[in-house]
C-alpha cells in the first residue's frame, strides 16, 4: 500500500537555469540537511557519530573523511550551531542518534534548499547583493557564513574559488534565483 | 552602515546582518512578580539614552544569531567594544579614554 | 563640421568622429568625447537655460560637476526622459535629443521671463510676507501659480525601463580624485600590492591636467601621463579604476557610496548594459583627492551667457578644442585665469583686457600678458554686462574714482580663485578648519580613517600635491598591510599659479539694492539678497541659505557657498569662520533613485513567499491575499461566483462534508533540549510540564508589558521536543523574541529554538468527512477518536512520507492538520485532495477559516487584539496557568490599568437586523444621538456573514464589554445606525460537541 | 510689528527693501525670567508664542543650542494630518488642525500651510481594517477622514501605480483632505516673531548644561554656556535631547533617541499633488512648491545622536519610492539629511508636569512632531501658565508608563508620521 501512495516530490527551482557566459546559477540537488546545536560536551560525540569534525572556528567548515562522508559538510553559523549538508541524502537525524552529551539536532533538509552559483563572476554576482567581504583573501574556499543577499537570508558556501553554496529557505529561493539571475545580467566583473 | 565586530564571529560584518537590541546592562528582576509598578516601569520603559557612551545589545541575527553587548558613542555612532553576552559592563570612563585614545 | 568655433588642431577629440544630436529640435554636430556643453559652445549655441525664479537667459557657467545653469531634459524615448542634466557633464551620443527647461514657450522666448521686471516684489522670503488674504487664496490660487514656476525639469511619466546593478566591495585603499593627486596616491599604494579603488566623476582621468596644458609629469604632457597612467593602474589585478564614476555619499566607519554612469554617454548600449551601477565601499583607508572648485566674480549681470569660469574655457579650449568667443574679457581675482587668456590668445581668440580686481597679480604675469599683447587692468572691476541671450559688452571701472569705460566682447571668463572641495570630508564629519592666511576651509580634525592630498587639502603647488599623495598612498597601503615597494618618483613641472581669490561681492555688486549680482544662479540669489537676509536678523548661515536658499539649488552650492558667506559675514560685521559653514549634505551630485534602488524594483521588490501548494491553489482559481511577505489562497471562486458566493460555499461545505486549508505559512518552531518545557513555560502563560508526549496544548505568549504577542498551538513530539507554532506574520518576531530571552535572561537553560516553518507544508482537513478522507492514506497511526482524541499528535506516515499528524481545529469541527517534509507538501495535499474531491469536500482560504474559526470565538492575534489587550480582555483568563512563579509578561498584567475595572472587553455582538453585517473597524456607542466628539465604547474587531448560522456575526472589544451581555448598543454609519445586541463569542455549537467528531 | 502684507511688500520694492525690521533680536539674557523654554524649535517658540499672548506671560526666555528652528522643526517633511485612532490623540492632533487653518494670518507669516490631502494607503487586508478602524473613530471624533478605492486614490494622486501585479497592490486609502504641509522654517520664523515682538528674549548659541533646583527640589533656573539663568518654571522642549535635559534634572525618561532621515529629489514641475504614505511599503512622499519630491520612511535601528544615517535606509526608503510610484525611478536624491528624534514606548508624546516642582516637559514626538505644533505649543503653555494641564494634554502623562495608561498609538500603526 505504501508503495502505491509514494507521494513525488516537488523541489523548488526544479528545471530553473540563469547565468551568462560569465556565471552559471542553477539550482542544487537535493541534500539532508541538520540544523545542529550543541553544548560543548556534545562536539566531539556528534563529530564522530556523523563522521565530519564540527568545525569550532567562525566562518569555517570541514568535510567528511570517510568514503561514505565525503558528501558530507558540517558549516559553523554559530558558537554552538552547525548547518549539516549531505550532497547523497542520507539520514542524518539517525545518524546522530547515538550521540551522547547535550544537543539539538532538527531534521531541516525541506525548510533549506540552494543554488550554486559558479564561474568567473561568481564573486561579483553575490556581491551585488551581499555585503560581506567575499575576496579569497577574507572568504576563503570553505568559508560559509550566514548572511544577506538582497533581503533575504541566505547560508553562503565557498565550495571552490569561483563555486558558491547558496542556502536559503525554500519560500525565498525564487527571489533569490531571481535576484542572481537579474545580477547576472551585469556583465563587468 | 555601520560596520559591527561580532564578538562570537569574531570579526567586523556590515550591519545589515545585526539588529539593534535595545540598552544592555538592564537585568530582568529575578523576582518579577513581587516588583513594584515603579521598579516595573523603570526596567521595561525608563531608559538611560545617553549622549555619549551608550551600552546597547545588539544581535547578530543574520550571522550567527548570538546576541552581545556594544559600548559605541551616540555621538560619533564609533564602537568601543563589543563584548559577548553575561560579561560585565565595561567601565564607561575607561571606555571613553580608550577611544580618546584610539582617536590619536 | 562640427562647429564654427572649434579650433584646428586645439584639444584632444577626433575631427572625424563625428556624432548627430538635436537641441530644442535643431539638429548639431559635435564629436565624440564632447560633452553637450562643449558642442553645443563649439556650434555657437550658449543660451542654455532659465534660471529658477527670474526665468533669466542662461549659459554654461562651468565644465564640470559644479554646473548650476546648463540644465537639459535628455530624452531616448518617452519612458526614459531625463530632467536636469547637466550639459557639462552629459556626453553626446549619436541621436541624442536635448531639449531645454523652464521655459515657454521656447528657450529664445520665455514668458516666465516678465518676473525678471516684477524681480523687486521677488526679494528672499518676499513669499513669507504675503499671499496670506484672503485666507483660501493660497491654496487655490497662489500655490499652484507658485508651483507651477517653480521647479526646473519635467518628471518622467512613465515607468522607467532602464536597469541599476549593485556591487559591495572591500578594498584597502579608495582613492576619490583622478587627478594628478589621486593617481600619485593610488600608483603608489598599488605598488604594494594592497587592493585599491580610484574613482573619477569624470569620462577621463587627468583631473585639472585635462586644461592645464604647461604641465608636465615625468617630462610628459601632464594629461597623456594621467591617461598612461590610469591605463597602468586599470591593468594590475590588485587595482580597480572607476571613471564616470562619482563618489556621493562619505558614511560611518569608511562606507562610501559611489555611483558608476554606465550608459548614459552611449547611443545604443543594448538591453542588458546597466544603466548605472552603484558601488558600495567599505574601505580600510580613504584618500580624498578631489580638488578644488572654481568660484565666479560676484557683480552686476554676472549671469549672461558667454560669461564663465575661467577654468571651464580653458577646457573647453584645450580638452575639446572649442572657443568660448572671439573677444573674451577677463576678470579675476586669481592668477590661473592669466593661463586661461593666454592660451585662448594663443589659440586665435583676441583678448580684449584682463580685468584684475587685485594690484599685484602674481610674479611675471604681467610682462607675459604684455608679451602676447593683451591689456591688463589691475586694480579694476567688471561693473556690468550687456547683452540680452548672450554678453555682449563689459563695463569696467578702476576700483578707486576715474569713470567707466563699455568693452565689447563676446565672452567674459571669471575666476574668484578657488574653493578646495572639502565636502567628502565633511561628509565624513571631519571638521574643516579656517585658513586665515589664505583665506578658505580646509580639512582640520579627521573624524574617519582618511587623508586629504593636493587641491582638497589646501596644497596649491604641484609638486607639493604629488610628494603628499605619493607619501599618503604608501602611508596608506603600509597600514593595510602592503609590501614594500619603491615610491613613485613623479616630477611634475609647469604648472600655473593658482594663488589668489577673493570671496563675496566686488565693488560691481552693489551696494545698490536693486543691483542683480547674482550668488547662487540657479536659485537666483543675490548679493542683496544675503544682504536683506541679515537685515532682517537671519544671522545664522543656516538661516541665511534657508531664508534666500543660497546654495540649496541642484548643483548645492558649489560655486556659491564660500561667497554666500563672504556676503553674509561682511553684512554682520564678523569673520567669516565666526558666521560659520552650513552642512555638507551627501549626495556630492544628485543620484538616481534607479541606481540606489538597483535590484529593488519590480519583482525584486520584495521576496514574495509562496507555499508548496502554491501551484495547485494557483491552477484551482484562488484568489491570493497578502499576509506579511506570504502569498495565501483567500478564497476558490467557481464559475460565476463573487467572493461572497464562494465563501459562503466553502464555509458551508466545511461544516457539511470537510475542507482542505493549505497552513503551511503557519511559523513552526522546533523546541528541543532538556529543558524545554521549562523554557515554554516562561515564554507562555500557559503550564507545559504536564503535557503529555502526544498531545497538544494551545498556548498564549505576552510581551514583559502583559499584553498578548502571539498564539499558538503546541504540541509535544516527546519529553525534550516540542512543536510550536506561530501567527503567521509572527513568525520570525517570536523566535527572535524567544531566542532573546533564551539567550539573554535564560542562558542556563538547556534548549534550543530551531525554525521549522518551512520544513513542514501543513493540509488542514477539517469537517465531519476529514477522518475519512486521510484514513486511507495513513499508516502507522490510529486515527480513532480514542485513539487520537481532539489536541492530540502523533507521528507516522501519509502517503509513505513521514508525518507529524495533528488532530486539532480552528474550525470547530473535527479536523486533522497533516505535517509533511515541503518537498512533499504538494503530491500530499494532492493525494488528500483526491479523495476529498469525490466525496463533496471543498479546498478553502483564509476568507473561511476566518469566518469559520469567529463562529466559534477564536481570536486572530493582530485582529482581535492590537498590542493593548491583555488575555483576560480576550476571555482568555484560563490559559494563564495561576500557579507559575514567573512567565514573560506576569508583572505587566498587575498594573494598575491592567486590572482596572471598565477595560476593553472582547464580546460578540449580534446585529438587530440578521442581515446586515458590521463593518470591521466600525466603533459603537451607547447612545447614537449623543453630538460629535462621541464617546465610543470600542470597535468591531471582526464581522462576517455567516452561512451556516444564517445570519451575521461579530466580535468586537467594548468597555466593560462581558457584563454588557444582552445590551442594546448602537454603530453609527455615515448613512445610518446599526442596533446590535452584545453577545458572547461563540455563535455555532456552543457545547463545542462537533470537534469530537 | 512692521506688519506684513501685499503693500508693504510692494513699499519695500520701491525702496530696495531696506525698511524691513529684524524679524526677531538677538539680546543678551537677563539674570531672571517668569519662564525659559529651553530648545527653539517650532513647540519651544509656540509655546513661549501662546505665552505672552494668552497667558500675558511675557518675560519668557527661549534658550537655543544653536539657531532657531535648526532641529526637528528644520529638518522634517512637514507633514500635517490629525487622523489618528485614540480619543486622546485625535484630540490632541486635532486641535492642532485647526489651528493650522488659520495659523498664517495669526501670526502675521505665511506658514504656506496647504491643505492638499493626505493619503494613506492600504495594501492588505489588515491594512483596510486598521484603516477603516481609523476612518470611523474619526468620524466620531469629528476628525476627516475617508475611504477612497484604488481608483479614487489614482485620481487623486495620478502618479500612484494601482496595478494589481504589484507586489503589493493598492486596495484602498484613507484620505485626510485637510491634511497637507506647510513650510517649516516659516513656521518657526513666525512663531520667533511673533514670541519677540511680544517681548520674548530668543537667546540663540545658548547651550543649557545644567538645571539648578532649589533645596525644596524645586527649579531655580538653568545654567547655560552664558552664565545662568534664573527662573521658578522650566519647559523643556529639546525634541531629540529631551534624556539629556531632564537628565540635568534628574529625571530619567522612558525616551530613546533615534535617527530619521530625509531626502529631496531634484526640483521638477508639478506632479505630485498631495502627500503619500504607505505603512506597509513604508515611506511616504509630497512635493514641495519648490518642486522637490521630498521623502522619508522610518528610523536607522539604533539609538545616537549623530544627525546622521545609514545610506541603506535611504535604499529601503527609495524602492519603496519606487514600487508605488515607477515613474520617480529616474528622478535624483538631490538631498538628504538626518535628525534626531525621541521616541517613547508607545509613540505618544509626553505634554506635562514632572515629578520636579516648575519643570515641564514637552517630549517624545517622535517621528511626527511637526503636524502637532501649533496644537502642543498652545497646550503646553496652558499647561506652564496654569502649573496645570489643559485637558486636550493631560493623558499625555509621564505617569502612564507606571500605571499602564498608554495611548498606544503604536499598535495602531507601524509608522507614525
Amino acid at each position: 500500500m505504501a508503495e502505491a501512495l509514494a507521494a513525488r516530490p516537488q523541489y523548488p527551482l526544479e528545471g530553473l537555469v540563469a547565468g551568462s557566459a560569465q556565471v552559471q546559477i542553477t539550482p542544487a540537488a537535493p541534500a539532508s540537511r541538520l540544523a545542529l546545536r550543541a553544548r560543548p560536551d556534545a562536539v566531539a560525540p556528534l563529530s564522530k557519530a556523523l563522521a565530519v569534525k564540527l568545525p569550532q572556528k567562525p566562518k569555517t567548515s570541514a568535510r567528511g573523511t570517510a568514503a561514505k562522508t565525503k558528501s558530507r559538510q558540517a558549516l559553523w553559523l554559530g558558537p554552538d550551531e552547525w548547518l549539516v549538508i549531505d550532497t547523497d541524502g542520507a539520514d542524518l537525524m539517525a545518524a546522530c542518534q547515538p550521540a551522547t552529551g547535550t544537543f539539538s539536532a532538527v531534521d531541516v533538509s525541506n525548510r533549506n534548499t540552494a543554488i550554486i552559483v559558479s564561474g568567473a563572476a561568481a564573486e561579483a554576482v553575490i556581491s551585488s547583493g551581499c555585503p560581506q567581504d567575499l575576496s579569497l583573501k577574507a572568504f576563503p574556499v570553505g568559508a560559509c557564513a550566514r548572511t544577506l543577499l538582497g533581503k533575504t537570508e541566505i547560508v553562503l558556501l565557498r565550495e571552490e574559488e569561483d563555486v558558491f553554496r547558496v542556502e536559503c529557505w525554500r519560500s525565498f529561493s525564487a527571489y533569490a534565483f531571481a535576484f542572481l539571475a537579474e545580477a547576472a545580467r551585469d556583465p563587468m566583473v | 552602515m555601520l560596520q559591527i565586530y561580532c564578538p562570537y564571529c569574531k570579526e567586523e560584518r556590515p550591519e545589515l546582518e545585526f539588529r539593534h537590541a535595545g540598552e544592555a546592562h538592564i537585568a530582568r528582576p529575578a523576582d518579577m512578580k513581587s516588583i513594584s509598578d515603579e521598579e516595573f516601569e523603570g526596567y521595561f520603559f525608563i531608559r538611560s539614552n545617553p549622549k555619549g557612551i551608550a551600552f546597547e545589545r545588539w544581535r547578530h541575527v543574520h550571522g550567527c544569531g548570538r546576541f552581545f553587548n556594544a559600548a559605541r558613542d551616540t555621538v560619533s555612532d564609533k564602537f568601543i567594544t563589543t563584548y559577548e553576552a553575561g560579561e560585565p559592563k565595561p567601565d564607561a570612563a575607561e571606555l571613553a579614554a580608550k577611544s580618546g585614545e584610539a582617536d590619536k | 563640421m562640427s562647429g564654427a568655433n572649434r579650433i584646428a588642431g586645439a584639444g584632444r577629440l577626433t575631427p572625424a568622429r563625428t556624432v548627430r544630436f538635436t537641441f530644442d529640435g535643431d539638429i548639431y554636430t559635435g564629436l565624440e568625447g564632447d560633452t553637450l556643453a562643449s558642442a553645443l559652445i563649439a556650434n555657437g549655441v550658449h543660451l542654455m537655460g532659465r534660471s529658477f525664479k527670474y526665468h533669466r537667459p542662461r549659459g554654461v557657467l562651468g565644465a564640470g560637476a559644479e554646473e548650476p545653469n546648463a540644465l537639459m531634459g535628455i530624452e531616448r524615448d518617452k519612458a526614459r526622459r531625463q530632467p536636469n542634466v547637466r550639459a557639462t557633464v552629459q556626453e553626446v551620443f549619436e541621436g541624442m535629443k536635448a531639449v531645454s527647461q523652464n521655459r515657454w514657450p521656447s528657450l529664445g522666448f520665455d514668458v516666465g521671463a516678465v518676473n525678471d521686471l516684477f524681480s523687486p516684489f521677488f526679494a528672499a522670503g518676499f513669499y513669507y510676507k504675503t499671499f496670506m488674504w484672503p485666507k483660501a487664496a493660497w491654496q487655490k490660487l497662489y500655490e499652484p501659480v507658485i508651483r507651477s514656476a517653480a521647479g526646473l525639469g519635467v518628471s518622467p511619466d512613465e515607468a522607467d525601463t532602464d536597469h541599476y546593478a549593485s556591487r559591495y566591495v572591500h578594498c584597502d585603499v579608495l582613492v576619490i580624485g583622478g587627478g594628478v593627486s589621486g593617481l600619485s596616491a593610488a600608483l603608489a599604494a598599488a605598488r604594494t600590492g594592497v587592493s585599491v579603488i580610484i574613482c573619477d566623476e569624470q569620462a577621463h582621468p587627468g583631473g585639472a591636467l585635462a586644461y592645464e596644458t604647461g604641465v608636465a609629469v615625468n617630462g610628459e604632457p601632464g594629461f597623456d601621463w594621467a591617461v598612461e597612467t590610469a591605463c597602468a593602474l586599470a591593468a594590475m589585478d590588485n587595482v580597480r579604476v572607476l571613471t564616470r564614476t562619482t563618489a556621493f555619499g562619505y558614511y560611518a566607519q569608511n562606507f562610501v557610496g559611489l555611483a558608476e554612469r554606465v550608459t548614459d554617454h552611449l547611443a545604443d548600449p543594448g538591453p542588458e548594459l546597466p544603466r548605472e551601477r552603484l558601488w558600495q565601499v567599505r574601505a580600510k583607508k580613504v584618500i580624498l583627492a578631489t580638488g578644488a572648485i572654481e568660484r565666479h566674480m560676484v557683480f552686476a549681470n554676472n549671469d549672461r551667457p558667454g560669461i564663465m569660469l575661467s577654468s571651464a574655457a580653458r577646457k573647453y579650449l584645450n580638452h575639446y578644442g572649442v572657443a568660448v568667443g572671439t573677444k573674451i574679457g577677463i576678470y579675476t581675482a586669481n592668477d590661473s585665469a592669466y593661463e586661461t587668456a593666454f592660451d585662448l590668445k594663443r589659440a586665435g581668440a583676441s583678448v580684449e583686457a584682463i580685468v584684475d580686481c587685485r594690484d599685484n597679480p602674481g610674479e611675471g604675469l604681467l610682462s607675459k600678458a604684455a608679451d602676447l599683447g593683451i591689456e591688463v587692468l589691475t586694480d579694476h572691476s567688471v561693473i556690468n554686462t550687456s547683452g540680452a541671450r548672450r554678453i555682449s559688452a563689459m563695463t569696467v571701472k578702476r576700483n578707486r574714482g576715474g569713470g567707466s569705460r563699455s568693452v565689447a566682447v563676446d565672452a567674459l571668463i571669471m575666476s574668484a580663485g578657488w574653493t578646495p572641495s572639502v565636502h567628502m570630508f565633511s561628509q565624513s564629519r571631519g571638521k574643516v578648519a579656517w585658513d586665515a592666511e589664505t583665506e578658505r576651509f580646509l580639512p582640520g580634525e579627521y573624524a574617519q580613517d582618511c587623508t586629504s592630498v593636493g587641491a582638497c587639502n589646501g596644497t596649491d603647488e604641484l609638486q607639493a600635491s604629488i610628494d603628499e599623495a605619493v607619501a599618503a598612498g604608501s602611508e596608506a597601503a603600509k597600514a593595510t598591510g602592503g609590501k614594500r615597494a619603491a615610491k613613485p618618483k613623479l616630477k611634475g613641472t609647469g604648472a600655473g599659479n593658482w594663488s589668489g581669490g577673493m570671496a563675496g561681492s566686488t565693488a560691481g555688486a552693489g551696494p545698490d539694492t536693486t543691483v542683480k549680482a547674482f550668488v547662487d544662479f540657479q536659485n537666483d540669489v543675490t548679493a542683496k539678497d544675503i544682504r536683506l537676509a541679515v537685515r532682517e536678523g537671519m544671522h545664522s548661515i543656516e538661516h541665511v541659505k534657508r531664508f534666500t536658499t543660497n546654495g540649496m539649488a541642484s548643483d548645492q552650492g558649489k560655486t556659491s557657498n564660500i561667497h554666500g558667506l563672504a556676503i553674509a559675514a561682511e553684512a554682520l560685521g564678523r569673520d567669516m569662520p565666526e558666521v560659520g559653514l552650513t552642512t555638507f549634505r551627501p549626495p556630492y551630485t544628485p543620484v538616481t533613485f534607479g541606481s540606489i534602488v538597483n535590484h529593488g524594483r519590480g519583482k525584486l521588490f520584495d521576496p514574495a513567499r509562496k507555499t508548496p501548494m502554491h501551484g495547485w491553489e494557483e491552477d484551482h482559481g484562488a484568489v491570493f491575499e497578502d499576509v506579511g511577505q506570504w502569498k495565501r489562497a483567500w478564497f476558490y471562486p467557481r464559475a460565476g461566483e463573487d467572493m461572497h458566493a464562494a465563501v459562503n460555499r466553502e464555509c458551508r461545505t466545511v461544516r457539511e462534508v470537510a475542507g482542505l486549508f493549505d497552513a503551511s505559512t503557519l511559523g513552526k518552531i522546533e523546541v528541543v533540549g532538556p529543558d524545554a518545557a521549562k523554557f515554554l513555560d516562561l515564554m507562555y502563560t500557559n503550564g507545559w510540564q504536564k503535557l503529555k508526549p502526544g498531545r497538544c496544548k494551545y498556548g498564549i505568549m505576552l510581551r514583559e508589558d502583559g499584553f498578548i504577542y502571539d498564539d499558538g498551538v503546541v504540541a509535544r513530539i516527546a519529553e525534550d521536543r516540542f512543536h510550536v507554532t506561530t501567527t503567521t506574520g509572527g513568525a520570525p518576531r517570536v523566535l527572535h523574541h524567544m531566542e532573546d530571552y533564551l539567550q539573554t535572561e535564560f542562558p542556563e537553560l538547556d534548549v534550543w529554538l530551531t525554525s521549522t516553518s518551512e520544513q513542514w507544508a501543513v493540509v488542514a482537513v477539517q469537517g465531519p468527512k476529514a477522518r475519512e478522507i486521510i484514513a486511507p492514506l495513513v499508516e502507522d497511526i490510529d486515527l480513532s477518536n480514542e485513539a487520537m482524541p481532539h489536541m492530540s499528535a502523533r507521528e507516522g506516515r501519509i502517503c509513505g512520507v513521514p508525518t507529524r499528524l495533528f488532530r486539532v481545529s480552528f474550525t470547530g469541527e473535527a479536523g486533522f492538520e497533516v505535517n509533511v517534509p515541503a518537498d512533499y507538501g504538494r503530491a500530499v495535499w494532492e493525494a488528500i485532495w483526491a479523495r476529498a474531491e469525490p466525496l463533496g469536500a471543498c479546498a478553502y482560504g483564509t476568507e473561511t477559516m476566518h469566518v469559520l474559526r469567529a463562529e466559534k470565538g477564536f481570536i486572530i492575534v493582530g485582529q482581535d487584539t492590537d498590542g493593548t489587550v491583555t488575555p483576560q480582555d480576550a476571555g482568555l483568563s484560563w490559559a494563564i496557568a495561576k500557579a507559575k512563579p514567573d512567565f514573560v509578561g506576569i508583572r505587566g498584567l498587575m498594573r494598575p490599568d491592567l486590572v482596572a475595572e471598565g477595560r476593553k472587553q472582547l464580546v460578540g455582538l449580534k446585529t438587530k437586523n440578521p442581515k446586515t453585517v458590521l463593518e470591521e473597524g466600525a466603533q459603537i456607542v451607547a447612545d447614537p444621538n449623543q453630538p460629535v466628539p462621541m464617546k465610543m465604547l470600542g470597535h468591531v474587531t471582526s464581522s462576517y456573514w455567516s452561512e451556516n448560522c444564517g445570519h451575521s456575526i461579530a466580535m468586537a472589544l467594548i468597555a466593560d464589554g462581558r457584563a454588557k451581555t444582552g445590551e442594546t448598543l448602537y454603530v453609527p454609519m455615515p448613512d445610518r445606525t446599526i442596533e446590535v445586541e452584545v453577545t458572547g463569542t461563540v455563535f455555532f455549537d456552543e457545547k463545542g460537541e462537533r470537534v469530537n467528531g | 510689528m512692521r506688519k506684513y502684507s501685499i503693500f508693504a511688500v510692494a513699499r519695500e520694492a520701491m525702496r530696495g527693501h531696506k525698511g524691513w525690521p529684524q524679524q526677531w533680536t538677538s539680546p543678551e539674557p537677563k539674570k531672571q525670567y517668569d519662564v525659559i523654554i529651553v530648545g527653539a524649535g517650532g513647540h519651544g517658540l509656540g509655546a513661549a508664542y501662546y505665552l505672552a499672548k494668552q497667558h500675558g506671560i511675557t518675560n519668557v526666555a527661549v534658550v537655543e543650542k544653536g539657531w532657531l528652528g535648526g532641529g526637528n522643526t528644520g529638518r522634517n517633511t512637514t507633514i500635517i494630518r490629525s487622523n489618528y485612532l485614540y480619543d486622546e490623540s485625535a484630540a490632541l492632533y486635532n486641535h492642532a488642525m485647526k489651528m493650522w487653518d488659520g495659523l498664517s494670518q495669526d501670526l502675521n507669516y505665511n506658514v504656506m500651510y496647504s491643505a492638499r490631502g493626505v493619503m494613506m494607503l492600504a495594501h492588505n487586508v489588515h491594512d483596510v481594517q486598521g484603516a477603516q478602524r481609523h476612518i470611523h473613530a474619526n468620524r466620531l471624533n469629528g476628525v476627516q477622514n475617508e475611504w477612497l478605492t484604488p481608483e479614487q486614490a489614482k485620481e487623486y494622486c495620478p502618479p500612484l501605480n494601482i496595478s494589481k501585479t504589484a507586489r503589493y497592490p493598492v486596495m484602498g486609502a484613507a484620505l485626510q483632505r485637510c491634511g497637507g504641509n506647510a513650510r517649516h522654517d516659516a513656521v518657526a520664523w513666525g512663531y520667533a516673531r511673533g514670541a519677540a515682538n511680544r517681548g520674548v528674549d530668543i537667546i540663540q548659541n545658548c547651550a543649557v548644561t545644567g538645571i539648578r533646583r532649589a533645596a525644596n527640589g524645586a527649579v531655580e533656573g538653568v545654567e547655560t554656556t552664558r552664565g545662568f539663568i534664573g527662573a521658578k518654571k522650566v519647559g523643556v522642549v529639546a525634541a531629540g535631547h529631551s534624556s539629556v535635559l531632564m537628565e540635568m534634572a534628574g529625571v530619567q525618561m522612558p525616551l530613546e533617541s533615534y535617527p530619521l532621515q530625509a531626502l529631496v529629489s531634484e526640483p521638477v514641475k508639478p506632479i505630485f499633488p498631495c502627500v503619500v504614505m504607505s505603512n506597509t511599503v513604508h515611506a511616504y512622499i509630497s512635493q514641495s512648491d519648490k518642486g522637490e519630491l521630498v521623502i522619508g520612511a522610518g528610523t536607522d535601528q539604533y539609538t545616537s545622536y549623530s544627525q546622521t544615517g545609514g545610506l541603506h535606509i535611504l535604499t529601503h526608503t527609495l524602492d519603496a519610492i519606487c514600487e508605488m510610484f515607477p515613474i520617480f525611478s529616474r528622478m535624483k536624491m538631490l538631498r538628504s539629511w538626518g535628525g534626531i528624534v525621541d521616541v517613547t514606548p508607545d509613540r505618544s508624546p509626553i505634554l506635562a508636569k514632572t515629578p520636579v516642582p516648575g519643570l515641564y516637559v514637552n517630549c517624545g514626538w517622535g517621528t511626527g512632531g511637526f503636524k502637532a505644533t501649533p496644537g502642543s505649543a498652545h497646550v503646553f503653555a496652558h499647561t506652564i501658565a496654569n502649573d496645570a494641564p489643559h485637558p486636550i494634554n493631560a493623558p499625555f502623562t509621564l505617569e502612564r508608563f507606571r500605571t499602564g495608561r498608554l495611548i498606544d498609538e503604536a499598535a495602531a500603526a507601524a509608522v507614525a508620521h
